[in-house]
């Protein structure tokens, strides 16, 4: 059943493929749209009949190369199946509208129809397959066919930049997967995933640790822990917002994937693990949301904010394993509970929050925050999916975001209340303040960008805004907004396929356990209540305040200028100017490039000041490192230098050296020798 | 239930006590206790004026201040007895909630497209997010000291036994008395009456607001001195029976009220610029419960 | 008697170091020439006459006569400048040359085999190095052919001291020999002589990465 | 039939060298391909036999032959298109020499993948200069003397190296008292061989073969010459005469093992492939003329593949999987260079872009045929670079791998920013559509089919290859 689903999965794409040379630019997008959206109804019943009848299993009789690929769909699979399946379908539509600005360049449409369609199957592949060897092939194939997808304003150069990026460092993950894998099949001599956990099992902890390592690294890349997110923020605001959408909300999160995957995989010291990783995570959280306050581009900020939810997302992976290693089921139950919670919410708000972006962008042509204002009254739609999608992922009831935080928060207390010593106590401790930090600063951040974006009067009167909003770029969004409240409302839904998939995280539930999870999940339900029983309240008062003033007159008058009644729009709070106090706090720990002109002599001039906010991270780690590499390899380049007698001197060269080289070691061998005898 | 009835009580009265108090400081006779209420119903009553600039969010803000402190003193518990909300690590509830008011409140601010506005905006959302740290510490320790999660269990859990939780006690309500104070924006982080709006936090924030939501805005400020005040309260009352828990309730939100009282008439305002570092004071001194409590579990080995 | 033609060979290498005209450069490819003619007819004992002839005629029509002479006309034929020019001074490069010679003593020094005789290995080894040194040290191209020509003359020694037993790989040295030279002789003399007057390996360096 | 063959051929290259008439020349050059054909498959069946005493077709010679004919076609084919695109200065004689001395280079470099004796290998490989040195002067411009003055000279001097090297073998011989200098008897007799000789006779040998091996020291000349080639040769002589170098270095490797000088041997070789490695990503990332950027990658691959083979174990299998793997991809840029040159008109990075908007089919190779010739997953090339890899692992030499690893991203980021550049990046001033000529996309086709077979040989090997790379692995274990 499963494995027939799958196989029609994948064909439909080859069969789309294929039909494209037979088709118009219009039937192709068309094709397009319905293939994916088949394959994600398709996705979605593989993934609910797993979800009901239990794990499927199967396998393919591979080459000698690859060894049999087994193909195993398991309940972590199927989550993951689930919520790329749903990007997709939303990033799809959206992506549909917005690509009809671009409908005369049809070679670039065709390609990225074709890597579109490429990079959805080959992330549901990199969900079921588990051969190692097969697995890094497709993982490539996804890794291209995004970076094509990227790319597809590629007349850009800073977009092109940004898409070799993208390339090389996810090349660089895969390298250390391959490596990885390499590892595996040298000692054990097969490409199958259980054969890391016997290999593990029959390993040192250390050794394991080892492994478990280079796997984290390869899937950090790709998932964007710091250091390793620098590629988020330049591909981020290159792409089209559909697939800047799709990429914050599921491929960086086939590396959260691949975590989780390994840690189902490797048996290793778990607390070790759980230590490191939330360690990493606490500050990736950290950084990328304090990077992300100072950005002046809404899509970079963006970007520096999926930084910071996989932070999250993290946290609570790393509560997990501190949960297995110390055998408490409440931690383990609550740390993978929210990261898979949380990776479903962050994948929902984040792809409206790049929709929204794509639609502020197609009507205003700019991304510079510091541009905008008052765009709710053009663009009303918007503007309130845009606010919905703020305060879902700054974590406020009663949305989404709320649940999964509020799923780590409770593990970490739990673990301060059941922590037998100080140093796990003061660890947990420690999480607990790293998210309160990035709560404040999401808060920070958000209302920074709805009320510059949205709000006031525009701050650059020279953008005219192209309006009305189509409905086909709206309807997707208001269905990501829908699940978006669902999910704050009546988490309970989703409570069986998360716990079961949790479940395949701890095997032996005890029965105490069990109590502790029902009580988890009864906390899911009252929140769910409260925060419905919140918007009621709010409704209420709202309806009363109306019914109270319903009778009197509204005045309407300029905004209160302090005896100043001119056109006060330059005079508003700008984007730098509301982050200012911040900035001069967080100043040490960002890289801010400041142009700035002093007023001089006794008549007014025009002065400005701009802020470039850059990544000491991408500075010292990735820039200094390659210009250096890039020198010395310079330094080499006189080796081609077109004289003849050079190119035979290096032959002189090696013959010399490699006679001379051994016979005078071997003198000065002798020599310490002899010097040694006395 | 008890508790909200309690506090909507002490909120009619409390800021009537801290102008009394700052009145009799600066040798006047001041207004009466209701004079702050009487203020509020004025403005209830009055129609309102709104900037053209504004839009919806504007409208919908005060309600949903409102609406956030009302949400959040529900979940409050009177020593032993529960709030009307009351689960497991409610508080995390407790606080979201609370800063989902402060985003409308913020946005709302940025709407008018005021020249002023954003900066009470800008200060008001650094400082919250610098106090979250501070609250959730102090949580955590209690957490920590009573084994317990939810504000009711927490409370009731609470007995001072030894010397140093007096201390711990003293340092607990002196960390919720600040936070109060900045969430509120007094004195010393910020002084409402001062006449520059340069220097001023929350009150630059509603210079557009009018009328209704003004009045508002202003009530919700009441409350949520008394929401804090009851929080401190609940910090003593324990597991004591009502005939003793309520009249020490008030008491304490009386305290209260004159500590802000003085605070205000003998404190001057601290720089703007050095606010942050005053604030972040806080969780530092939260941290010290934090080990402190380590040192009474004696997790310290 | 070989012994002796065969310092003199390296003898002759010394000359060439220091020597900056063209013409001597001839002159001594010439002597070389010659003695290898002698060494041929003095070594190769028991190869049978027919292939002995043919060898010797290679040595001595070929090296000795006609490749100097081609050099000459080409030299004639494009105005080459009669200097050497090299790039380093011929104090240094007569110094090489020795040390050449000595690192070849050196490396016989190790080799533990009776069926050879040293001699023939010394001087093979510094001739072709030399003949190599010659090519990377001296600007113009004409001496790069020279620089090859030695090259040759050295392993045509080095192939006499196998001779006897394979006199098989002797022949293949002379068709080497005859095929890489006329290769080269001949593009030499068709293309660059008349597409570069006075051929200097500068004006032959366009290709190239840095 | 070796000898039919040669006979045939030469016959062959005569007709091309005197005839003027087109159709002729199309005749000829087609029964030379039925003529190579029969060879290979008659070589399929007379394995390790050996004829005209001199050639045997063991498996290694086996595998190369036919991946010769199969790049052969596709090569003759693109040379036609070649000549007639470049009419300009096209004789008859030109033509004829050009076809002629293709016919000479596939030729000698088929024999000599098959010849058993070294010094046999040793002619055809001078006869291959030969003929490379004509189709390097196709253009007769001064920078393609330049290219062929070098590249002669640099060979001249190699085989002279090679030749040194074998006089250095036949003393070690003389040593043992062995007459016969075919390599079974080398093989057989390894272990008799003076230490000494063969140290010397293996490097003279090894660095007399790494100008057609395209490996440091004497790879330098081989650059300019793929460079100045017409492409269709250029492909050519960056595939099959690269193999050459390999079978010749491989097959002297096998006589060094087991021998006391094969951990020299090996150190040698790991220095140069390493090396190899480092210049190509030297100029991978500073070079801007692409054709001279796919013989660097040549250079690269190379590097990895002398690696594997001096690390042994399954390196061995690797490099020779690589070998044939590279020649099947690296043809295919060098074809696709044809139509980007006819395009553009020129070969610089600087002013050639947005490939994509001109020639469609033709971009969608180049970006598959840069994906595989940088061994990405799913090109055929990382299978064996993974073996490569897999081989450095096994042998503990974990700190080479991260260097070669290293080294080899830098070469993508050169190689992919070029290409990248090249296919989408917008010209400053766009070529006027009359100037462009319409390139039909079966033009591309040989190359897909070539990329195709390439993976599908990597992920799909048919048992029959197996066997053969393992036998010809087992002249080195």
């Amino acid at each position: 059943m499963e494995k027939l689903l799958i196989e029609i999965f994948n064909l439909l794409t080859l069969a789309a493929l294929l039909s494209f040379p037979f088709l118009n630019i219009k039937w192709r997008g068309y094709v397009t749209l319905g293939t994916i959206s088949t394959q994600v109804i398709v996705a979605l019943i593989v993934a609910f009949s797993v979800f009901t009848n239990g794990l499927a299993e199967y396998a393919y009789q591979g080459s000698w190369v690859t060894g049999e690929i087994p193909v195993r769909i398991d309940y972590l699979s199927a989550w993951f199946i689930l919520l790329i399946s749903f990007t997709f379908l939303t990033g799809a539509w959206y992506g549909f509208q917005y690509l009809k600005k671009y409908k005369d360049r049809t070679a670039s449409l065709t390609l990225h129809a074709a890597a579109l369609m490429m990079a959805y199957t080959s992330m549901i592949d990199i969900c079921v397959v588990q051969n190692g060897f097969a697995m890094l092939i497709v993982w490539e194939i996804m890794a291209i066919s995004s970076f094509i997808t990227i790319i597809f304003e590629h007349e850009k150069k800073e977009t092109l930049k940004a898409g070799i990026n993208f390339l090389i460092q996810s090349h660089v993950s895969i390298l250390f997967l391959t490596i990885a894998f390499m590892w595996v099949k040298v000692k054990t001599g097969s490409f199958d995933y259980e054969a890391i956990t016997s290999f593990t099992r029959s390993q040192s902890a250390l050794t394991s640790l080892g492994l478990f390592l280079f796997f984290f690294v390869g899937f950090a890349i790709k998932s964007g822990f710091v250091p390793f997110h620098t590629w988020l923020p330049l591909a981020h605001p290159v792409a089209p917002a559909h697939v800047s959408g799709i990429m914050s909300g599921v491929i960086i999160k086939i590396g959260i994937y691949g975590i989780l995957r390994m840690l189902l995989l490797i048996k290793t010291d778990m607390t070790t693990v759980g230590y490191f990783i939330v360690t990493v995570s606490v500050i990736t959280g950290i950084y990328g949301v304090m990077l992300a306050i100072v950005q002046h581009n809404f899509k970079t900020l963006l970007a520096y904010h999926s930084i910071e939810n996989i932070g999250i997302i993290g946290i609570g992976i790393g509560l997990g394993c501190l949960g297995l290693g110390a055998g408490n089921n409440i931690l383990a139950i609550c740390g993978f509970g929210g990261a898979l919670l949380h990776t479903l919410n962050h994948s929902l708000f984040k792809s409206l929050l790049f929709y929204c972006s794509g639609n502020i962008y197609q009507a205003t042509h700019t991304m510079d925050i510091e541009r905008l204002g008052g765009l709710i009254k053009k663009m009303p739609h918007t503007a309130y999916l845009f606010l919905l999608g703020a305060l879902a992922i700054c974590g406020l009831p009663p949305f989404n975001g709320f649940v999964s935080e509020f799923f780590i928060y409770s593990g970490l207390l739990q673990g301060i209340t059941s922590a037998g010593h100080a140093i796990p106590t003061l660890f947990y401790l420690f999480a607990v303040i790293g998210l309160a930090l990035i709560g404040g600063l999401a808060l920070i951040c958000f209302t920074k960008v709805f009320g510059i974006i949205f709000l006031g009067t525009p701050r650059d009167k020279t953008i005219e805004v192209k309006g009305p909003e189509k409905p086909l770029s709206i309807i997707p969004l208001y269905f990501s907004g829908l699940m978006i409240l669902l999910i704050g409302v009546v988490p309970f839904l989703l409570a069986p396929y998360l716990v079961k998939t949790i479940q395949s995280y701890i095997p032996s539930l005890n029965f105490s356990g069990y109590l502790q999870l029902e009580s988890l999940l009864e906390n899911l339900t009252s929140i769910g209540w409260y925060s419905l029983g919140f918007i009621v309240l709010t409704a209420v008062l709202y309806g009363i305040r109306l019914l109270i003033v319903s009778g009197r007159e509204d005045l309407e008058d300029n905004t209160w200028g302090c005896g100043y009644t001119g056109d006060a729009s330059k005079m508003q709070y700008t984007a730098s100017s509301f982050v200012r106090t911040y900035r001069k706090l967080a100043e040490p720990a960002l890289l801010i490039r400041k142009e700035k002109q002093e007023a001089t002599g006794l008549y007014p001039v025009t002065i400005n000041q701009v802020t470039h906010p850059g990544d000491k991270l991408e500075k010292w780690l990735i820039d200094k490192p390659l210009r250096f590499v890039r020198k010395v390899l310079n330094s080499f380049a006189f080796l081609q230098n077109g004289k003849i007698q050079a190119y035979i001197l290096y032959g002189i060269i090696f013959v010399g050296l490699a006679i001379l080289l051994p016979t005078v070691v071997a003198k000065i061998d002798v020599l310490i020798h002899f010097l040694n005898q006395f | 239930m008890i508790s909200l009835i309690l506090i909507l009580l002490a909120s009619l009265f409390f800021m009537g006590i801290v102008v009394r108090t700052k009145s009799i400081t600066s040798g006047r006779k001041g207004p009466g206790l209701l004079q702050p209420l009487k203020d509020v119903l004025r403005l209830l009553k009055k129609g309102s004026i709104y900037s053209k600039t504004t839009s919806f969010i504007f409208r919908i803000a005060p309600t949903t201040y409102l609406a956030s402190v009302l949400m959040a003193i529900l979940m409050i518990p009177h020593g032993n007895t529960p709030g009307i909300i009351s689960f497991e690590n409610d508080f995390v509830m407790f606080a979201y909630i609370l800063s989902f008011g402060k985003f409308m409140t913020i946005v709302a601010a940025l709407d008018t497209g005021s020249s002023f506005e954003g900066m009470g905006a800008s200060r008001e959302g650094l400082y919250s997010m610098l106090v979250e740290p501070a609250f959730f510490i102090l949580m955590g320790s209690f957490a920590l000291f009573t084994g317990h999660t939810s504000f009711q269990s927490i409370f009731s859990l609470l007995h001072f036994g030894s010397n140093i939780s007096y201390m711990l006690g003293a340092m607990a309500t002196f960390v919720f008395v600040l936070i109060a104070m900045v969430e509120n924006s007094r004195m010393p982080f910020d002084d409402p009456e001062t006449h520059l709006e340069l220097t001023m936090v929350h009150e630059v924030m509603i210079l557009d607001n009018s009328g209704f939501d003004l009045g508002l805005i202003t009530y919700t400020t009441y409350l949520k001195f008394s929401m804090y005040g009851a929080l401190i309260a609940n910090l003593f009352i324990g597991r004591l029976p009502l005939q003793y828990s309520i009249p020490l309730f008030f008491v304490t939100q009386f305290l209260f009220a004159v500590a802000v009282g003085l605070i205000e008439s003998f404190r001057a305002r601290f720089r703007m610029g050095h606010n942050p570092q005053y604030i972040f004071i806080l969780s530092s001194v939260a941290m010290l419960l934090f080990f402190g409590i380590l040192l009474l579990t004696g997790k310290f080995i | 008697m070989i012994d002796i033609l065969l310092i003199l060979l390296s003898i002759s290498l010394l000359y060439m170091s220091i020597s900056n005209r063209l013409a001597s450069y001839l002159q001594i490819l010439v002597l070389q020439g010659l003695i290898l003619f002698g060494t041929t007819y003095l070594t190769l004992t028991e190869v049978n006459t027919l292939n002995l002839l043919l060898i010797m005629l290679e040595t001595l029509v070929f090296k000795a006569i006609a490749v100097p002479w081609f050099m000459n006309y080409v030299i004639k034929k494009n105005k080459i400048t009669r200097e050497a020019e090299p790039y380093l001074p011929n104090f240094i490069s007569l110094l090489i040359v020795t040390l050449i010679i000595v690192f070849a003593i050196i490396l016989a020094s190790f080799m533990n085999n009776e069926h050879l005789d040293k001699t023939f290995f010394v001087v093979a080894i510094s001739t072709i190095f030399t003949g190599l040194y010659l090519i990377v040290s001296r600007k113009k191209i004409i001496t790069h052919v020279i620089g090859y020509i030695v090259i040759e003359n050295g392993v045509m020694v080095l192939s006499l001291a196998v001779g006897n037993e394979m006199p098989m790989l002797v022949n293949l040295g002379v068709m080497l020999d005859i095929f890489a030279s006329v290769l080269i002789l001949g593009i030499f003399f068709n293309k660059i002589g008349d597409v570069i007057k006075d051929p200097d390996v500068d004006l032959l360096s366009n290709l190239k990465d840095n | 039939m070796i000898v039919l063959f040669l006979i045939g051929t030469i016959l062959i290259i005569c007709g091309l060298f005197f005839n003027k008439n087109r159709t002729v020349n199309y005749l000829l050059v087609s029964l030379y391909v039925v003529l190579l054909w029969c060879l290979g498959v008659y070589e399929c069946f007379h394995l390790n036999q050996t004829e005209f005493t001199f050639f045997t077709a063991d498996s290694l010679g086996l595998l190369l032959l036919l991946v010769l004919c199969i790049v052969a076609v596709p090569a003759l084919y693109h040379g036609y298109r070649y000549l007639e695109k470049h009419n300009l200065g096209e004789t008859p004689h030109s033509r004829g020499i050009f076809f002629g001395s293709m016919v000479l280079l596939i030729t000698s470099c088929g024999v000599a993948y098959l010849s058993n004796h070294i010094a046999v290998t040793w002619i055809f490989v001078e006869i291959t200069t030969l003929s490379a040195s004509a189709l390097i002067y196709h253009h007769r411009t001064m920078r393609a003397l330049e290219g062929v003055w070098k590249y002669v000279f640099i060979c001249a001097i190699s085989i002279t190296f090679i030749y040194v090297g074998i006089l250095f073998l036949s003393l070690s011989m003389k040593g043992a008292g062995i007459e016969d200098m075919s390599f079974t008897s080398l093989y057989q007799n390894r272990l008799l061989l003076d230490p000494y000789w063969l140290k010397l006779s293996f490097l003279f040998i090894f660095t007399g073969f790494s100008a057609k091996f395209g490996l440091v020291p004497m790879y330098t000349a081989g650059i300019d010459a793929k460079d100045k080639a017409p492409a269709p040769a250029g492909a050519l002589l960056s595939s099959i005469l690269m193999n050459l170098g390999f079978v010749g270095v491989y097959r002297v490797y096998g006589i060094m093992v087991q021998t006391p000088v094969q951990e020299w041997a090996r150190a040698i070789m790991i220095i140069s492939g390493l090396l190899s490695i480092f210049v190509a990503a030297v100029y991978m990332t500073r070079i801007k003329n692409i054709k001279r950027m796919f013989a660097y990658s040549g250079i690269e691959h190379m590097g990895l593949v002398v690696l594997g083979l001096a690390v042994g174990g399954i390196g061995v299998y690797a490099a020779i999987l690589h070998v044939l793997l590279h020649t099947l991809v690296k043809p295919t840029l060098f074809f696709q260079y044809n139509q980007i040159y006819w395009i553009y008109q020129s070969k610089s990075v600087n002013d050639i872009g947005d490939y994509f908007k001109y020639n469609k089919t033709g971009a969608i190779l180049l970006l598959l045929a840069f994906f595989s010739a940088t061994a990405m997953p799913p090109s055929g090339l990382f299978v064996s670079e993974f073996m490569i890899f897999q081989s450095l692992f096994e042998s503990h030499h974990v700190l080479m791998l991260l260097v070669v690893v290293l080294l080899l991203t830098l070469i993508i980021w050169g190689f992919g920013s070029n290409i990248f550049k090249l296919l989408f990046t917008p010209l400053e001033k766009e070529l006027e559509r009359s100037r462009i000529p319409h390139i039909s996309p079966w033009e591309s086709l040989s190359q897909y089919v070539l990329l195709a077979f390439s993976v599908y040989l990597a992920y799909n090997p048919p048992m029959e290859m197996v066997n053969l790379i393992n036998n010809a692995v087992r002249i080195i274990q």
